[in-house]
């Protein structure tokens, strides 16, 4: 951090401080929160640089060009660049080089899930979220998730300052008035024994967390604890109880089947667990990793969802009716010889009515399991009811699949804690005098018949402590905003076992402290350092001293061998089937919901998730991975049932679950079951920052108000009728096929083969092309010239991996500098997303089709297009066969966009990174330029990385990049490895080897643009009996 | 009257006259003489007994050099001082670059043709003597006409007045310098 | 009188087609001129917070670049010295210079001198000292002889052209691997063949296409 | 009407110039507009454009400010409006060049009346073009990098661009049409010169006049250069519309990628000219009394032209849809049925109508020789070419290869804004024009009188000699000597009312 010849904030054409009296006030609050004894690393000095005082970078390259323009010469950027300063560290840190990124192990929790993470640091400032390759979890990759959430780190929205008083008359206080109320209030209900006393907490999945609430309630005996998280899978728990395996959980691990059957579960779109899930199911899927075997996917779901998408067989199903499939499956399971105990279900099963498709599904589906056996794997979704994942349980069993696709695991950090409905419950009881909200929202997510918001006016004492200033901490009398987890010491433990040491990045912002510090006050009534606590904690747990050696290897791994509670498990439990047998007696198969009331479907959102997310700029403009929405939810419905109701995209309808309604616009969605709709959570949030919503512009519908307590997922009987009213929906895709227009031909964009067609004529991939000019005709009118570097750069992308779960468009934006457009310019078709990942429904049914995904990013054409249309030569070829974009000599004539085949070319129609916060511009990759507006940008190939890496084999001596050596940001951070990069011109190198796969092509290759970027057709493996 | 005149001038009402006083004009012998037109009268010149115009050849070696040198930078621009690869196609992609030397061929020739008429004209060229007949400024309107200047070795006032006078002059004068 | 010009009038057609030939190659002379970083840029010199004296620095005193700029051949940019730097020596050199208030009042408070920079490229060019080392750029090629310079001056225009031109034949400007740091060494008269230099393991390719140096 | 069956003695077809006027009879006429002293309807026409041309600056002003987003523009459809006002007025400017250049190369004399104003037209034309490369670039303050102009950063345009060639055509084209307009003004500055009453008026004409004094001297070298740059601009305005089309053709964007273009592109650039010519002319002869010099022969030869490239337009639409099916590439298939069925259909229809269907009425010689028919159509024409560029530019674009960048493009009021101004830029330079230049080529129309012939005898229709005169200069009637007289008579009185002055000379 020093150094401004290469600051980032040069870099970045950025200034991060305003003026010198910001950095000075900043740089000074940083010391002043200093703590810990590594925080002299972990330090924004990085920060410590000023760039231009006052005038952006960017708006003077632009005034600049004018004024050179206006000088008239042919000669630019001649004029004297303004005064810069240079701010070296008193003390550099000794292990810190200027302009190199240093990378720091940590992990981050969703719900019950837990990744590894290695972040990025350039100059002091995460920048950049990569998966950690050492965690079992993450395997190298991040997910959508975890990638985005570094910029809520930097989010200008997030609570700065503690707050007093509830509502309108709340105001700001220092942080000695907080503490002494926060102090003040506890100590009264440590004295009653915490007697009234609620505490609402998350998922626990942090130990040390999990020690200081146990703390906490030793304190105070009579306290009460809740839990709050929507998303929580409670079902799962429930049915593992009734599995007779209380207090423990199953782990799928899809690497150990074959033959899967999903029952309404979204392993690749929404699960926090979805890069676990994407690695191992492309374990048994891709033709690099399992030649000769390719696994078998089944899923039944009521909307389309990224994982329905990659099935091989999908059946379309209302929520209700999955249960109705799996009795079936199960019946024909359990009808050759159910497992010891277990008897009994069969006879409760019963004989669902389920309609056609359905039934032959059932039939194939259990076939097919059967014949797979120990490798046959079913996954019950945590929308189900209980003994939906009970029957999951039990067919596994007797499939002998537990124990290797099935494990089983006791999760410790889960302490015992009442739902919501309780806490309601207790309020209207009058018996809660002081509830303490620890990083909660329940007034926004807790099902809006619980009505918590105006029920919170009966309790005198209400705490909060969050990021955000959210709808609970506006309730709340006292509030205090607390770290983002890239500021603070904790550590994490998967549901498996595996633990990592959570480590600070950066010094607390805004000089917050940590939830775990929180709730340490709370329960010690004192102020107590995090890193201590942790540090404490891990000396405990590990039986004596960690010394500093063996702590810092646990930093640098990001795992804690010490704790090897984890690995002992794994062991099916002594299963008990009575309790299922009872609940399927219980809940007799009913026909699904008919008449002209619809089957509400919620669920969490692929890209806010439960609403944690909704103020993330990236995030909002992630489309959703089937319907490509931003910046909004909406009602999914089936066309027909649309055209029904005389709806089309955005018409506005009123919902009407038992006694709460909600106006919400409609999506059509062929992959939605007919007489089902389905909406996702998080949306609609109200004054909580300035992205995550503007009133009927943008920001959705919030779902909560109308999920009721007693079905949170599949709520029956919901009546809809239309208002009349019209909502935009930004859509990045409008056009949905691979057909231009009914009764055309299909564009061979996606190729799509069966495994089975594939080993008969491995070659046959060309063949689905149109045949205007066949590959090997293609011919230049003239000789092209040859690319001098001995390194070529080219990518292959393997279609049959890609479950279009986002995460590498989100790397890439996150990687690449690149601006968020907002709704407005969403909708005039202006989204800047280098990478983008197109969706095409396929199949002959156009009311019920089938889906593909397909990254669609710069092709890196040898005879690109782009380029000779160029007036500037702005776009050119580089001798390693990069196509370059130089944005500087760029004049923005848009030219190259038309003649770009892939159109995967963006414009800054806007100067979209004018007024960026500063925080925000904090973020920024300092290898990456900013574009200004006017010029063009598109796919580098991560060019940055490339550079570097070349650079680096230079300074050895070599020159030669190894295999490897460069790795994209899409590529790293792809939870199914999809995409390959590398030295095209070295047959060894594995992108060559890719390339050499018979199911290579490229897109509209009879344009003769010769793509770098080359696809593997995507297979699928039908089950024969099924087509 | 100045010591030394221009020359004489005489006034026509008509084409027809004009064009043949040059004829006879032409036939006398004279060198150092002019007729003006309001229009380019057709055959004038050659009653005159002036020669070609030398201006095309001026226009074909502009127009020549104009498409050179367009060529020329394009090749040293694209193959020499910035050998950049776009869409594989090669350095000196000639086919590429007609167009532009085409244009800058036309160019070339139109400046030739419009410059080199000046010059040839010796345009522009504000003051001259004629100018100092009141009558000559209908030359621009209808009226045609010739002027003999004094510096031609058979300049002899008397014979030109008599000479004019038979050809339907309808005024004649003696012009200053 | 119908003439409406004057006789001499008639020399203004050709004084313009003479003059304004030699104006304009005039204009586009000056504007060559005053207008490119030769002009603009070369000879540039902030006055600095601390009168720091290269040349007796680097040139009488003899201390090796890399003493204070410690990053240059493994990072992107060759770091300004942390004020530790400065004070190894002057914890017990001209402890009570005034000139030097600055770096003692930084060493104890922490905060950075505020350094002016004087080579600065446009933000768009990124610029890797560590590879031009390695590939046996001396740093007098482009900061010029900086041991003789009591303050640092700007010598080169760091304009693109400049840039290029080294890039395209970087031969004239190599140097033995072992000497990039030493100022005195003299390419012309050391009469060295960067081809023939065992020591050197790669043949240099130094990039001239855009993303050699715009990300 | 009867004057137009009176022959002309020397090219035994219909004179150019009704009357036997004498020159100094021209010189007045041509002169009269700018030396008449009520300019009450010239100050209102001159007010709007002004006004026009202040949106114009404030559409641009704002496009600079903002930038390009203010438009509808987007990916795919990264061209819009800007592009399409670009071909549309350089299409426009090439009539002017075609009647001066190929008319004059093919001696068609019947120009001569019209030329100077065309030529006008072509100047003002495209300088409205020529904002638009301009201002819908990204940065617009770098645009001169499209210059090979030498730089410290040592980086050079790139020739194989299409825009590139744009620039050199455009920028060449401009300079020579303003030459050629330029050449053709010397010797009318030079009568404007000696014709001014006031000494400001004659030193500014005399400025431009270069002291032209009509020496046949000068005729001879300016008749040579005349020629030539004729024989220059006659390939170049092909060229410059060849290339323009080139933006599109050389690109691989199916409904772009054919290379039936050129040729199409600049007979159609021919159709909208001559319609803009038309648009302008018509009511201008009115409002000016040039009716004996712009005649009604003339705009009826107009009217064939246009009905020529109307045709001709339409088969280039017809041979798009047949070649688009005959070559069986179904991207180029797709591109054309959606043009004509797609979400731009609307476009497309009215293209068609107004561009093949409405010249069609041109068949018969009644709606001809209407003036007002004539300059409804024409009006319809200018529509309908300019929905042509749309209907190019956008439709091919917003569905182009992969269905998932598909999108819709609408214009936003600010593209309307700066079309709008553009016609202000063009009406003001127009108005300034009608004001102080002669708007017919005086020298030259005296060259088509029949006194102006060396060879012509007053009164010689009388006498026999066939071999000078032109064919069929016998059948002059008596009847049409007399209407010839009556028309006469009626060009010489400007101050009848000149409706009945037409239908006098219709009786």
């Amino acid at each position: 951090m020093t150094d401004t010849s290469k600051t980032p904030v040069g870099k970045a054409n950025t200034g991060y401080w305003r003026s010198i009296k910001d950095y000075a006030q900043q740089a000074a609050g940083r010391d002043a929160a200093s703590a810990g004894p590594d925080a002299g690393r972990e330090f924004p000095e990085g920060a410590a640089e000023l760039a231009l005082d006052g005038v952006s970078r960017r708006k003077f390259l632009g005034l600049m060009g004018a004024s050179t323009a206006l000088a008239g010469a042919g000669l630019s950027g001649c004029i004297r660049k303004p005064r810069e300063l240079v701010m070296p560290f008193a003390q550099r840190p000794e292990d810190l080089v200027p302009g190199r990124p240093m990378f720091y192990a940590t992990a981050f929790q969703l719900g019950t899930s837990v990744q590894g993470l290695v972040v990025e640091a350039s100059d002091g400032r995460p920048t950049k979220i990569e998966g950690n390759p050492q965690h079992p979890h993450s395997l190298g990759a991040a997910s959508v998730f975890a990638q985005a959430s570094v910029l809520d780190l930097y989010d200008p929205d997030r609570s700065q300052a503690p707050r007093q008083g509830a509502g309108d008359d709340a105001k700001t206080i220092t942080w000695d008035e907080a503490y002494a109320a926060f102090d003040q209030v506890l100590a009264r209900a440590r004295a009653a024994g915490g007697a009234g006393v609620a505490v609402v907490i998350d998922t626990v999945m942090s130990p040390s967390y999990r020690a200081t609430l146990d703390l906490l309630e030793q304190g105070m005996p009579n306290a009460r604890l809740y839990h709050s998280d929507p998303a929580f899978p409670a079902a799962r728990v429930a049915g593992a109880a009734m599995a007779g395996a209380a207090g423990r959980q199953a782990l799928y691990r899809l690497e150990n089947a074959d033959t899967i059957l999903v029952l309404d579960a979204d392993l690749f779109g929404r699960d926090g667990d979805l890069v676990r899930y994407g690695k191992g199911f492309a374990r048994g899927r891709k033709i690099d990793l399992s030649p000769d075997k390719m696994n078998r996917l089944y899923v039944a779901e009521p909307t389309f969802t990224a994982t329905g998408a990659k099935a091989d067989h999908r059946l379309r199903v209302a929520g209700s009716d999955v249960g109705n499939v799996a009795r079936l499956v199960a019946a024909e399971l359990l009808g050759g010889g159910a497992p010891a105990g277990a008897q009994g279900v069969a006879g409760a099963l019963g004989t669902p009515t389920v309609a056609e498709p359905a039934l032959a599904f059932a039939r194939a589906v259990a076939k097919d399991l059967r014949a797979a056996g120990t490798r046959g794997l079913v996954v019950a979704g945590d929308r189900q009811p209980a003994w939906v994942h009970a029957l999951a349980h039990l067919m596994n069993q007797s499939l002998g699949s537990t124990g290797t696709a099935e494990t089983w695991h006791s999760v410790t950090t889960l302490p015992e804690a009442e739902d919501l409905a309780a806490l309601a419950q207790a309020i209207d009881t009058g018996s809660v005098q002081t509830v303490v909200f620890l990083g909660t929202n329940p007034v926004y997510t807790a099902p809006g018949e619980l009505d918590l918001a105006t029920k919170l006016g009966k309790v005198p004492d209400r705490i909060h402590a969050g990021l955000y200033v959210d709808e609970t901490a506006r309730l709340s009398t006292l509030h205090l905003p607390v770290s983002h987890y890239l500021e603070s010491w904790g550590d994490l433990r998967t549901v498996d076992g595996i633990t990592s040491i959570v480590q600070p990045l950066i010094a607390p912002l805004y000089f917050t402290p940590s939830l775990l510090e929180v709730a340490a006050r709370a329960a010690a009534g004192r102020a107590i350092n995090g890193y201590d606590l942790v540090r404490e904690y891990w000396t405990r747990r590990s039986g004596g001293a960690v010394n500093d050696k063996a702590w810092r290897r646990w930093l640098h791994s990001g795992i804690v061998p010490a704790d090897a509670a984890g690995e002992a498990q794994g062991q099916p439990p002594a299963f008990n089937w009575s309790g299922l047998q009872t609940a399927l007696a219980a809940a007799p198969p009913t026909p699904s919901a008919a008449g002209d009331t619809f089957e509400l479907n919620l669920y969490v959102d692929p890209t806010v998730f439960d609403g944690r997310f909704a103020n993330n700029a990236w995030l909002q403009e992630t489309p959703d991975p089937m319907t490509k929405l931003t910046w909004d939810n909406a009602l999914h419905m089936h066309p027909t049932d649309a055209s029904r109701l005389g709806l089309g995209l955005g018409g506005m309808v009123s919902l009407t679950a038992g006694q709460r309604s909600l106006d919400v616009a409609v999506f059509p969605d062929p992959g939605q079951a007919p007489g089902t709709v389905a909406l996702n959570l998080g949306y609609g949030r109200k004054n909580v920052g300035a992205v995550a919503s503007k009133d009927g512009e943008w920001g959705g519908f919030d779902a909560y108000s109308v999920r009721p307590v007693a079905a949170p997922w599949i709520v029956p009987g919901v009546a809809i009728k239309a208002t009349g009213a019209e909502y935009k929906l930004a859509s990045t895709q409008d056009y949905g096929r691979l057909e231009p227009a009914p009764g055309w031909e299909t564009r061979p964009i996606v190729r799509e083969l069966t495994a089975a067609s594939y080993k008969e004529n491995p070659n046959q991939v060309d063949e689905a092309q149109f045949a205007i000019i066949k590959e090997d005709q293609l011919k230049s009118l003239w000789e092209e010239p040859p690319y001098t570097y001995p390194q070529q750069w080219g990518m292959s992308i393997d279609l049959t991996a890609c479950v279009g779960c986002n995460a590498c468009l989100v790397a890439c934006v996150a990687e690449n500098n690149i601006p968020v457009v907002g709704k407005d310019e969403v909708l005039n078709g202006r989204e800047m997303h280098w990478l983008r990942i197109d969706r095409y429904y396929t199949g002959q049914d156009w009311d019920n089709p089938q889906a593909v995904t397909q990254p669609m990013l710069c092709q890196h054409c040898e005879n690109a297009p782009c380029e000779s249309v160029c007036p500037v030569a702005a776009t050119a070829h580089s001798p390693d066969g990069l196509n370059d974009m130089a944005y500087n000599r760029c004049i923005g004539t848009r030219y190259c966009s038309n003649n770009c085949p892939y159109k995967v070319r963006r414009f800054n129609f806007f100067n979209y990174n004018l007024d960026l916060p500063v925080t925000v511009q904090m973020q920024k990759n300092p290898n990456v330029t900013v574009r200004f507006r006017g010029v063009m940008e598109k796919c580098t190939y991560c060019v940055q990385r490339i550079q570097e890496a070349k650079i680096q084999a230079k300074v050895a001596g070599t020159g030669i990049v190894p295999d490897g050596g460069i790795v994209t940001a899409c590529q790293q951070t792809c939870p199914t490895d999809a995409i390959v990069f590398g030295d095209v011109a070295d047959p060894n190198s594995r992108v060559s080897k890719f390339k050499a796969i018979p199911l290579d092509y490229a897109v509209l290759v009879d344009l003769n643009t010769q793509p770098r970027t080359s696809y593997l057709a995507q297979l699928r493996n039908p089950n024969p009996d099924l087509v | 009257m100045a010591d030394k005149p221009f020359g004489l001038m005489a006034e026509f009402d008509t084409a027809q006259a004009v064009y043949h006083a040059c004829e006879k004009v032409r036939d006398e012998g004279f060198t150092r003489w002019d007729s003006y037109t309001p229009f380019p009268v057709h055959g004038l010149d050659k009653a005159m007994g002036l020669p070609r115009s030398r201006l095309p050849w001026i226009v074909l070696v502009m127009g020549l050099s104009g498409a050179g040198l367009g060529m020329l930078l394009q090749w040293w621009v694209s193959a020499v001082a910035q050998p950049l690869i776009i869409s594989g196609k090669p350095l000196f992609s000639w086919q590429a670059f007609v167009p532009v030397t085409f244009e800058l061929g036309v160019l070339f020739g139109a400046f030739g043709a419009v410059f080199g008429m000046f010059g040839l004209n010796r345009l522009p060229q504000y003051y001259h003597s004629v100018f100092n007949s009141e009558r000559f400024s209908r030359v621009t309107d209808d009226k045609f006409f010739i002027a003999i200047e004094a510096s031609d070795p058979k300049y002899d006032e008397k014979k030109l007045k008599k000479l004019f006078k038979g050809l339907g002059a309808t005024h004649i004068e003696v012009v200053e310098d | 009188m119908a003439a409406i010009f004057p006789r001499w009038t008639n020399k203004i057609p050709l004084a313009i087609g003479v003059g304004a030939p030699v104006l304009l190659s005039g204009l586009v002379g000056a504007i060559w001129y005053w207008f490119s970083p030769w002009y603009t840029d070369v000879g540039y010199r902030p006055t600095q917070p601390v009168p720091f004296s290269h040349k007796l620095h680097a040139g009488d005193l003899g201390l090796d670049c890399r003493y204070c700029h410690s990053t240059v051949e493994e990072s992107s940019y060759a770091a300004i010295p942390p004020t530790a730097t400065c004070m190894n020596c002057h914890s017990q050199v001209g402890t009570d210079r005034p000139s030097l208030a600055p770096i003692r009042e930084s060493y104890e408070t922490g905060a950075p001198v505020p350094w002016v920079k004087v080579h600065q490229l446009p933000e768009y060019a990124y610029f890797d000292h560590s590879v031009h080392l390695a590939a046996g750029v001396g740093c007098s090629t482009c900061h010029g002889r900086v041991d003789r310079m009591p303050v640092v001056t700007l010598e080169s225009p760091l304009s693109m052209q400049w840039c290029l031109d080294c890039h395209r034949d970087p031969t004239p400007n190599l140097r033995p691997l072992d000497q990039v740091t030493n100022m005195d060494w003299d390419p012309a008269t050391a009469g060295y063949d960067a081809t023939q230099d065992p020591a050197r393991t790669r043949e240099l390719s130094p990039p001239i296409h855009c993303s050699g140096c715009h990300r | 009407m009867a004057a137009n069956y009176e022959i002309d003695p020397v090219s035994g077809r219909a004179p150019l110039v009704l009357g036997e006027g004498s020159f100094s009879d021209v010189t007045n006429a041509v002169a009269a507009p700018m030396e008449r002293t009520d300019w009450r309807k010239w100050w209102m026409a001159f007010m709007v454009s002004l006004g026009m041309l202040g949106i114009l600056g404030v559409a641009v002003g704002y496009l600079i400010w903002e930038g390009t987003g203010i438009w509808g523009l987007n990916v795919p459809v990264a061209w819009g409006w800007a592009i399409v006002n670009f071909v549309f007025w350089v299409g426009i400017g090439h009539a002017g060049t075609l009647i001066s250049a190929i008319l004059f190369l093919l001696r068609q004399k019947w120009r001569t009346s019209i030329n100077r104003f065309a030529e006008a037209m072509t100047i003002f034309a495209v300088l409205a073009a020529a904002i638009f490369p301009g201002i819908h670039v990204g940065r617009i303050w770098v645009a001169y990098y499209m210059f090979p102009l030498p730089n410290q950063m040592d980086v050079w345009p790139n020739f194989r661009s299409p825009l590139l060639w744009d620039v050199f055509a455009v920028s060449t084209y401009f300079t020579v049409s303003l030459l050629f307009w330029y050449v053709g003004l010397i010797p009318d500055l030079a009568t404007m010169r000696d014709r001014s009453v006031t000494k400001l008026r004659k030193m500014v004409y005399g400025i431009f006049a270069l002291g032209w004094r009509g020496s046949t001297r000068h005729w001879l070298h300016y008749e040579t250069a005349y020629l030539i740059l004729a024989a220059l601009a006659t390939p170049l305005v092909l060229s410059v519309h060849t290339i323009v089309s080139f933006d599109f053709a050389v690109s691989n964007v199916p409904g772009w990628h054919t290379t039936i273009f050129p040729p199409y592109f600049v007979a159609g650039a021919i159709f909208s000219g001559f319609a803009m010519v038309l648009t302008l002319m018509i009511p201008a002869r009115k409002i000016f009394d040039l009716e004996h010099l712009v005649t009604i022969k003339h705009l009826e030869n107009m009217a064939k032209v246009i009905l020529l490239t109307g045709s001709m337009v339409g088969y280039a639409y017809a041979m798009e849809f047949f070649i688009a099916w005959y070559s069986g590439n179904p991207y180029e298939g797709f591109a054309f049925v959606n043009r004509a069925f797609g979400d731009y259909a609307w476009a497309y229809w009215i293209m068609v109508s107004c561009n093949v269907i409405s010249p069609q009425f041109f068949w018969f010689k009644k709606l001809r020789r209407s003036p007002m028919f004539l300059f409804i159509i024409s009006i319809f024409v200018n529509i309908g070419m300019w929905f042509e560029r749309f209907v190019i530019t956008v439709t091919s674009l917003h569905h182009d290869f992969l269905p998932s960048s598909w999108d819709y493009y609408t214009p936003t009021i600010w593209d309307v804004l700066t079309f709008v101004g553009s016609f202000g830029l063009f009406f003001t330079l127009f108005c300034l024009f009608v004001r102080f230049m002669p708007m017919v080529a005086i020298a030259e129309v005296k060259t088509v009188m029949p006194q102006a012939d060396p060879h012509y005898v007053p009164g010689m229709e009388k006498q026999v000699q066939g071999d000078v005169l032109g064919p069929g200069w016998m059948q002059r009637s008596e009847a049409d000597a007399v209407a010839a007289q009556a028309s006469v008579e009626a060009a010489r009185d400007t101050k009848t009312d000149t409706d009945s002055d037409e239908g006098k000379r219709h009786g």
